[in-house]
């Protein structure tokens, strides 16, 4: 193996060729070869652990707050739930803008669908990395609390936007809207769309999700107080995929013809019901509303499959969670805060440690043309 | 023997299946007649064409003695092409020919591998399996291609007219290759290759040129399954086609092709994914928890390897 | 994949090239990755590249054996999410003590190991197809067992620190384990007569059955093993997810047996060693952290797997017709000498 | 002499170290059955496989019609028309008759339509010419090896070819379907059809050659006149046809007495002893034998007679269901290769390259495989004791290799079937069962295999070998058993003559048909 030159590598010249173990008539023998292969291996493995690295020079072991190379510039990673989530593409360009404005190194990856095993690599990678702020939406609540604990013992500053974590293992979470906000703005609609009776289901995007859980259980309370004709049929989750979303809502209008209208709470979930209603020929009979973005739905909604979608302007959440990063990692934003200034979202109140972007918004037939995300 | 005996003795798979899917349709007529509504018929069977499709590609393969495990990848990435090209303005035509050759293209790319360089084809279809299904996942990252042109979905003849166009082209594709196979001698040289590669040398045959287009044959037809697939939604989904390829082997299965080549034929395969396509629906129709569909898939797949494996042994001791 | 392809030809030598050239990509992996890789090149990412690569790691051991006879086991996936699964439910619902629950889920691992042994080597049906079928019942069960939506959390403290503590601070948990069951599978291979066996009836079923092997019951172990280990990866990724859902290991069985082909080992059976499919297993861990430390998307960690599996593959093929050449020069040469 | 329709000239070829045809020269004339004869190993099969395009040869050349041929596969074979009925039928089995046939004879263009119907008939017609019974319809992978065969000499027939080769066509024929086949032969030689011959039995050469040109260890050591041109009532001036003993004499080309080395005192007690034993399956019909120690029981017949499926009975692979096994007097129930070995019973396979030696293990490996239990306590490997084992046997049996960890497939056919025997040695057997020991091995090596066998006989081991070698069965046997459709009909005195036994294989009493 040609030496590679570089005076910098201190590791030793690639070893000669016999220790290769290839002998003189250019025989292999088996264990001559397996001997130099191991110790090869060995002497590379045992530099690097010996921690004598080339470039990089932060120490080995813990990774300080500004463990970042540039020295000054803040990193902070950015993690959606699943990368193919129109929703979460959205946020990002909010979160780019933010970073560009604040100046902050950001660092986007995250599952391509929604996984929480690959969630807790990420994050394990990005603690071995280092970085400043983790930014996470949580697909699983519990699982990935864990992680994120260990990041905040290595320094690093963490917080939460969309879905929540456990409440101990980050400092503030970036709510777009109080659960009980978005249960009643959905409750509501759907009220209305049935005149106050009927039969409904409600499609999610996953029963471990922390914002779907609350946003169900404020569905529930909004349901008995004030709409007691009104009764949920059935609860299916569709992993955020919209391709199962559309078997699932098949399913549920096969399995119960009373079902009058379909609720999505997850994005991926409100067109897929909408061309199942379509391709069963129920345009009128099954109603369809839930949390979307407008560009998905604009077509079902200009159709009349889609009733009305009801959400938030999601690239000022991305924005906004860039923003409140960049603060809790100056320091300027500490625990108890009441309310934050946003250069996009204007003054936003803070609930103990929920920072609320504002109240949902309903889209529908008559307003959808104006918007553009 | 007779010579209904014989046929009974020789396609006794095919036969068997067949018998099982009409059992099934037999207790779904008696317990959920909705199953039969025109509507939900419809679309089980639109869903299930582009599988049929699939899975006569994947038993000209397994007739040859060969495997391919990368059409899943195939499919979304073909599926891809079709979209961009709509989205770019192409007429629809010209949008088909695009994913039935990107299709081709990368059968030919496993061929040249599998036939020139004689790789196992197992890995090198596990290997383009990979790489492309993680090559579209870095391009799109996973976003689906949205606004596309109105006459994209169901090649803008509708819903009643694109689902005819479906089922139409797969039953033109089942047709032509029934045939093929049986009346083409290019057909007939899949066999003689999958049977005996050797003998077929020697019968004059030139076994890496028919398995090199054996390939480039599956990669064209998942580009038109693809194809038909995509248009049946109006946004194409790259996450679309995960696995395809099991299905496709496990309908070529149960429909009695032989692993080790050189036997089966597409009425048990036909017979298969049909079997296949409608357990879903069954088990929704039939109150019983929708989970279990690929517990069943996958225990009917065995059974019908066990049974076939009992036959054998039995034959062989009597022989 | 060709039966009658020549095994004969896949001879030691072919063997140990292979794992030259996976050295050599290893190596340059992690002069690349120290160099473009913030932190890459630090003890502690080293441990971490290793603990994430503990559940591949022993799927592909114990793939070893099973590509070995000349099989193949596509149902480690989904068994790993049904042990997954299982555990949680024997735990949660069953209320039993995570260690008895440990010890049930090894049994309904080698249950559905044994099930595949017992498909293949009774009714002597082919792996692949047994195995496509048991990936099916296996996802199907755990499917089945959660409804597709059940997800078992919460576990208690102690059983989560075989997937996420530390051993004084520093080596993960899991790859005492790992090494433990290493150093058995190595040994079970290379140095017992269960190994010679796997490597006869790869190379020639009907050779081992005349020179007096009991085939059957060899081939059974390889498949037993394979389920047992499944089981034990099952519940590693667990303790180090923290949850168990019956989307779990999807896709595990491919990159398994992506590790054990790079490794040397040929699909066709009778060449192959451990050692070879640990370099696969850390060639495929390293490229996938070194990637992720230089700031790039993990999809392109798969890309270059796929691309290092078809350059393994091209690379090999290549040297197997120069060797050949060359053999037929020195059979050529032999000859003289030897018939003199 | 007119043009000969096939002429070949000092064609050579070897594989690796072994030369199987050393420069044969070997012409045929329109019209005439040209048998090409020799002992197993000789050369015959090779010779056939250049001519077909399956194999190129290393030097000479090849012409057709005097027309030089450079470059011949089989696909331009089946063009110039060569046609030719291998040993082992090269079918497809899950197709039927009529399409095998099909594909064998027609070169049609991949995208034209298949007539079906003309298949079919053309299968019919076909079958009925040679007067087999067997129907188009049916699956090839459902007919018995010789109705196979019969499909094999259809495709030749319907080929329509000038020149016709036929390797050991009555190797796996009842007497029945032998009859149909000098039918065809002669049938082809009336057409002026080009017909070459091959097989090891004298008494077919005489039915049907024309001429004959004998094969000895990749030579060609003569050609004669069978039947002389004109001998029906011509001149006198024709050559003299040859006589059988000329023949034996050339294909043996040796003395038998000296060759073989001789017995070496009186036998020991019995180690085997048979009584009726019977296996449906496999076809073995109430056999009865003893062997003695030191002696070697010869089993002749002809190929299909169950004398390997005799062995496999003896050694478990597809137990007895009837009679009695004894070794050394015991009853033993043998149901699997590990219990003959632990009962003292090793076997020699007949195909050494699929069931003899695992070619891609070394040679320390294969020798060990048979005595794991017995070398390697607990199942751990002791490579010291095992490397020893295999270098004493390699030393013993004179096995030309580098080293005990040298891969099978380096050594010679001859040294891989000491390899083989060397195994089957370690387990220290009390008998020892030989399937066509020296077939395709090279002289040298053959001579050396039968020392050795002789050596062990020496030392109190039984053996019972099986050989369709005629001049070795008679050379080394002390008794023959001959065995025809699966039952012992003779047992002969050792030393008795090729003939008599060739006579006993093929029941003389009926006769050979003329």
């Amino acid at each position: 193996m040609a030496n590679l030159g570089e005076d910098r590598f201190r590791y030793p010249a690639g070893p000669p060729a016999c220790a290769l173990g290839i002998n003189t008539n250019g025989r292999f023998t088996r264990s001559a070869l397996m001997k130099s292969l191991l110790s090869l291996v060995a002497i590379v493995f045992g530099s690097l652990l010996a921690g004598c690295k080339p470039s990089a020079p932060a120490p080995a072991g813990g990774t300080s707050a500004s463990g970042s190379a540039g020295g000054t510039q803040l990193t902070i990673a950015f993690m959606p739930k699943s990368k193919g989530n129109a929703y979460f593409i959205a946020a990002r360009q909010g979160a780019e803008q933010a970073a560009k404005d604040l100046n902050v190194k950001l660092l986007y990856d995250g599952p391509t669908e929604p996984d929480p095993a690959k969630q807790n690599e990420i994050v394990e990678t990005w603690i071995t990395r280092g970085v400043n702020v983790i930014a996470a939406a949580c697909e699983n609540r519990d699982g990935i609390s864990t992680a994120l604990r260990k990041a905040q013992s290595r320094g690093i500053k963490v917080i939460t936007y969309d879905a929540d974590a456990q409440p101990d293992s980050r400092s503030f979470f970036v709510n777009q809207a109080t659960p009980e906000g978005i249960g009643n703005a959905l409750m509501d609609e759907a009220a209305r769309l049935l005149n106050g009776s009927g039969d409904y289901a409600i499609i999610t995007a996953s029963l471990t999700a922390g914002n779907m859980i609350d946003w169900q259980k404020a569905i529930e309370k909004r349901n008995a107080e004030k709409y007691p004709n009104m009764k949920r049929v059935a609860l299916r989750p569709c992993d955020d995929l919209k391709d199962k979303a559309f078997a699932e809502a098949t399913a549920i209008m096969n399995a119960n013809p009373s079902v009058k209208l379909l609720m999505n709470i997850c994005s991926p979930a409100v067109p897929g019901a909408a061309e199942a209603v379509k391709q069963s020929g129920k345009v009128g009979q099954v109603k369809v509303i839930g949390l979307g973005l407008p560009s998905e739905n604009r077509r079902y909604v200009k159709e009349g499959v889609t009733d009305s979608v009801i959400l938030w302007k999601v690239q000022d959440l991305g924005y906004l969670t860039i923003e409140v990063a960049t603060a809790v990692a100056k320091g300027e934003l500490k625990a108890g805060a009441a309310s934050f200034r946003s250069k996009k979202a204007g003054e936003v109140k803070i609930a103990g440690d929920n920072v609320l972007l504002g109240t949902p918004f309903i889209f529908n037939k008559d307003n959808i043309e104006q918007f553009d995300f | 023997m007779s010579n209904s005996a014989v046929v009974i003795k020789r396609h006794f798979r095919e036969l068997s299946v067949a018998a099982v899917f009409g059992v099934l349709l037999l207790v779904l007529a008696v317990i959920a007649p909705g199953f039969f509504s025109r509507q939900q018929l419809l679309t089980t069977l639109t869903a299930a064409a582009p599988v049929l499709i699939a899975a006569c590609g994947m038993t000209l393969v397994i007739v040859c003695r060969q495997i391919d495990i990368s059409i899943g990848s195939q499919f979304a990435l073909c599926s891809m092409i079709a979209g961009l090209l709509a989205k770019a303005g192409l007429p629809m035509p010209v949008v088909a020919l695009g994913a039935i050759a990107s299709g081709g293209a990368m059968g030919a790319f496993n061929g040249a591998l599998v036939a020139g360089l004689g790789l196992p084809s197992i890995v090198v279809t596990l290997a383009t399996m990979v790489t492309w299904r993680e090559a579209l996942r870095w391009s799109r990252e996973g976003e689906f291609v949205k606004d596309l042109p109105d006459h994209f979905q169901w090649f803008g003849l509708g819903q009643g007219g694109g689902q005819g166009v479906i089922l139409i082209g797969a039953m033109l594709v089942f047709g032509v290759l029934v045939l093929a196979m049986k009346h083409l001698s290019a057909g007939r040289y899949v066999y003689a290759v999958g049977a005996d590669r050797e003998s077929a040398r020697l019968a004059g045959i030139r076994p890496g040129a028919v398995t090199f287009v054996v390939f480039v044959i599956i990669g064209g037809l998942v580009g038109l399954a693809a194809l038909l697939n995509a248009i049946r939604f109006a946004d194409v989904d790259p996450k679309t086609g995960t696995g395809l390829e099991l299905q496709a082997i496990a309908a070529a299965v149960i429909g009695g092709v032989a692993i080790s080549g050189g036997r089966g034929n597409l009425w048990g395969v036909l017979a298969g994914v049909l079997l296949l396509a409608s357990i879903a629906p069954a088990l929704v129709f039939l109150q019983m928890p929708p989970q279990w569909e690929k517990a069943i898939q996958g225990a009917i797949i065995l059974l019908a390897v066990a049974v076939d494996g009992w036959r054998t042994r039995k034959e062989a001791n009597i022989g | 994949m060709t039966m009658s392809q020549a095994k004969s030809n896949w001879s030691w030598s072919w063997l140990r090239r292979l794992e030259a050239l996976l050295v050599i990509v290893l190596v340059m992996e992690l002069l690349i990755f120290s160099r473009t890789g913030t932190n890459f090149a630090t003890r502690e990412n080293m441990f971490e590249t290793i603990k994430l690569s503990v559940e591949i790691g022993l799927l592909a051991l114990v793939m070893t054996p099973v590509i070995l006879t000349g099989g193949i086991d596509l149902s480690v996936g989904s068994l790993l999410a049904l042990c997954a699964v299982g555990f949680g439910k024997f735990w949660r619902d069953a209320g039993l003590s995570w260690p008895l629950a440990a010890a049930l889920t090894l049994g309904l691992g080698s249950l559905g190991g044994g099930l595949n042994a017992l498909l293949i080597t009774r009714l002597r049906l082919p792996p692949l197809i047994v195995t496509l079928g048991t990936f099916s019942l296996f996802r199907g069960l755990a499917e089945a067992i959660t409804q597709g939506v059940d997800n078992f959390t919460g576990f208690p403290e102690d059983f989560l620190a075989f997937g996420q503590g530390y051993y004084g601070g520093v080596i993960p948990a899991q790859v005492p384990i790992f090494l433990v069951v290493a150093v058995m599978v190595w040994l079970l291979v290379h140095r017992t007569t269960f190994g010679r066996s796997f490597r006869a009836i790869g190379f020639s079923p009907e050779g081992a059955r005349y020179a007096g092997l009991p085939v059957p019951q060899r081939m059974a172990i390889a498949y037993l093993l394979s389920g047992v280990a499944t089981a034990l990866a099952a519940m590693i990724y667990v303790a180090r997810v923290g949850q168990a859902k019956a989307d779990a290991g999807a896709g595990y069985e491919l990159l398994a047996i992506t590790a054990v082909v790079l490794g040397g080992t040929s699909i066709f059976g009778g060449v192959g060693t451990v050692t070879g499919t640990l370099l696969g297993v850390a060639a495929l861990a390293v490229l996938k952290n070194g990637l992720q430390l230089s700031d790039q998307p993990s999809e392109l960690a798969g890309i270059l797997t796929g691309g290092l599996l078809l350059l393994a593959l091209a690379g090999e093929a290549a040297m197997k017709k120069i060797s050949a050449r060359r053999g037929r020069l020195a059979t050529l040469g032999a000859s003289r000498g030897q018939s003199g | 002499m007119p043009v000969p329709l096939l002429k070949l000239d000092s064609v050579a070829k070897s594989f690796g170290a072994v030369q199987a045809l050393k420069g044969v020269s070997f012409d045929l004339q329109r019209g005439e059955v040209h048998a090409l004869l020799g002992e197993n190993g000789a050369g015959k099969s090779t010779l056939i496989k250049i001519i077909t395009g399956a194999h190129r040869p290393d030097t000479g050349t090849i012409e057709i019609d005097g027309r030089p041929v450079p470059h011949l596969t089989p696909a331009t074979a089946h063009r110039l028309g060569i046609a030719c009925i291998y040993q082992q039928p090269a079918l497809f089995p899950h197709l039927t008759v009529a399409e095998n046939i099909g594909l064998r004879l027609e070169r049609v263009a991949p995208f034209s339509r298949i007539n079906w119907p003309a298949r079919r008939h053309r299968a019919e017609l076909l079958l009925r010419r040679i007067g087999a019974g067997i129907s188009h319809d049916a699956e090839v992978h459902a007919l018995s090896m010789p109705e196979q065969q019969l499909v094999e000499i259809a495709c030749a027939l319907g080929a329509g070819a000038p020149i016709v080769i036929m390797d050991e066509p009555t190797s796996s024929l009842t007497q029945k379907e032998q009859h149909l086949l000098f039918n065809v032969v002669r049938e082809l030689r009336a057409n002026q059809i080009g017909v070459v011959y091959i097989s090891h039995r004298m008494e077919e050469i005489f039915a049907l050659a024309d001429r004959v040109t004998v094969l000895r260890d990749g030579e060609s050591v003569g050609t004669r006149w069978v039947r002389p041109p004109g001998a029906d009532g011509a001149t006198g001036n024709s050559p003299a046809p040859v006589t059988e003993s000329e023949l034996i004499k050339l294909m043996v080309g040796r003395e038998i007495s000296h060759l073989y080395p001789p017995p070496e005192g009186p036998p020991g007690n019995t180690v085997l002893s048979l009584r009726n034993v019977g296996c449906a399956l496999s076809g073995v019909r109430n056999v009865s034998l003893e062997v003695r120690a030191g002696e070697i029981v010869g089993l002749a017949g002809l190929v299909g007679a169950g004398r390997t499926e005799l062995a496999r009975v003896l050694f478990g692979l597809t137990p007895a269901d009837t009679g009695e096994i004894r070794i050394n007097g015991r009853i033993v129930n043998i149901r699997s290769p590990q219990e003959a070995i632990a009962c003292g019973i090793a076997y020699v396979p007949e195909d050494r390259r699929r069931h003899g030696v695992i070619l891609d293990l070394p040679i320390a490996h294969n020798i060990s495989m048979a005595v794991h239990r017995r070398i390697f306590p607990g199942s751990w490997l002791r490579l010291g004791a095992e490397r020893r084992l295999a270098s004493d046997y390699i030393r013993d049996l004179g096995v030309k290799a580098w080293g005990p960890e040298a891969p099978g497939n380096s050594l010679s056919g001859g040294n891989q079937q000491k390899v083989s025997l060397a195994r089957w040695l370690a387990t220290e057997p009390k008998l020892l069962i030989l399937d066509e020991p020296t077939q395709g091995v090279d002289v040298g090596a053959k001579s050396e295999i039968h020392k050795i066998i002789r050596r062990l006989a020496a030392k109190g081991l039984a053996v019972l070998m099986i050989s369709s070698d005629l001049t070795e069965v008679v050379g080394m046997s002390d008794r023959i058993a001959v065995m025809r459709a699966g039952a012992i009909i003779s047992m002969l005195p050792g030393g008795s003559d090729a003939h008599t036994v060739m006579a006993s294989a093929l029941g003389q009493k009926e006769g050979v048909p003329a």
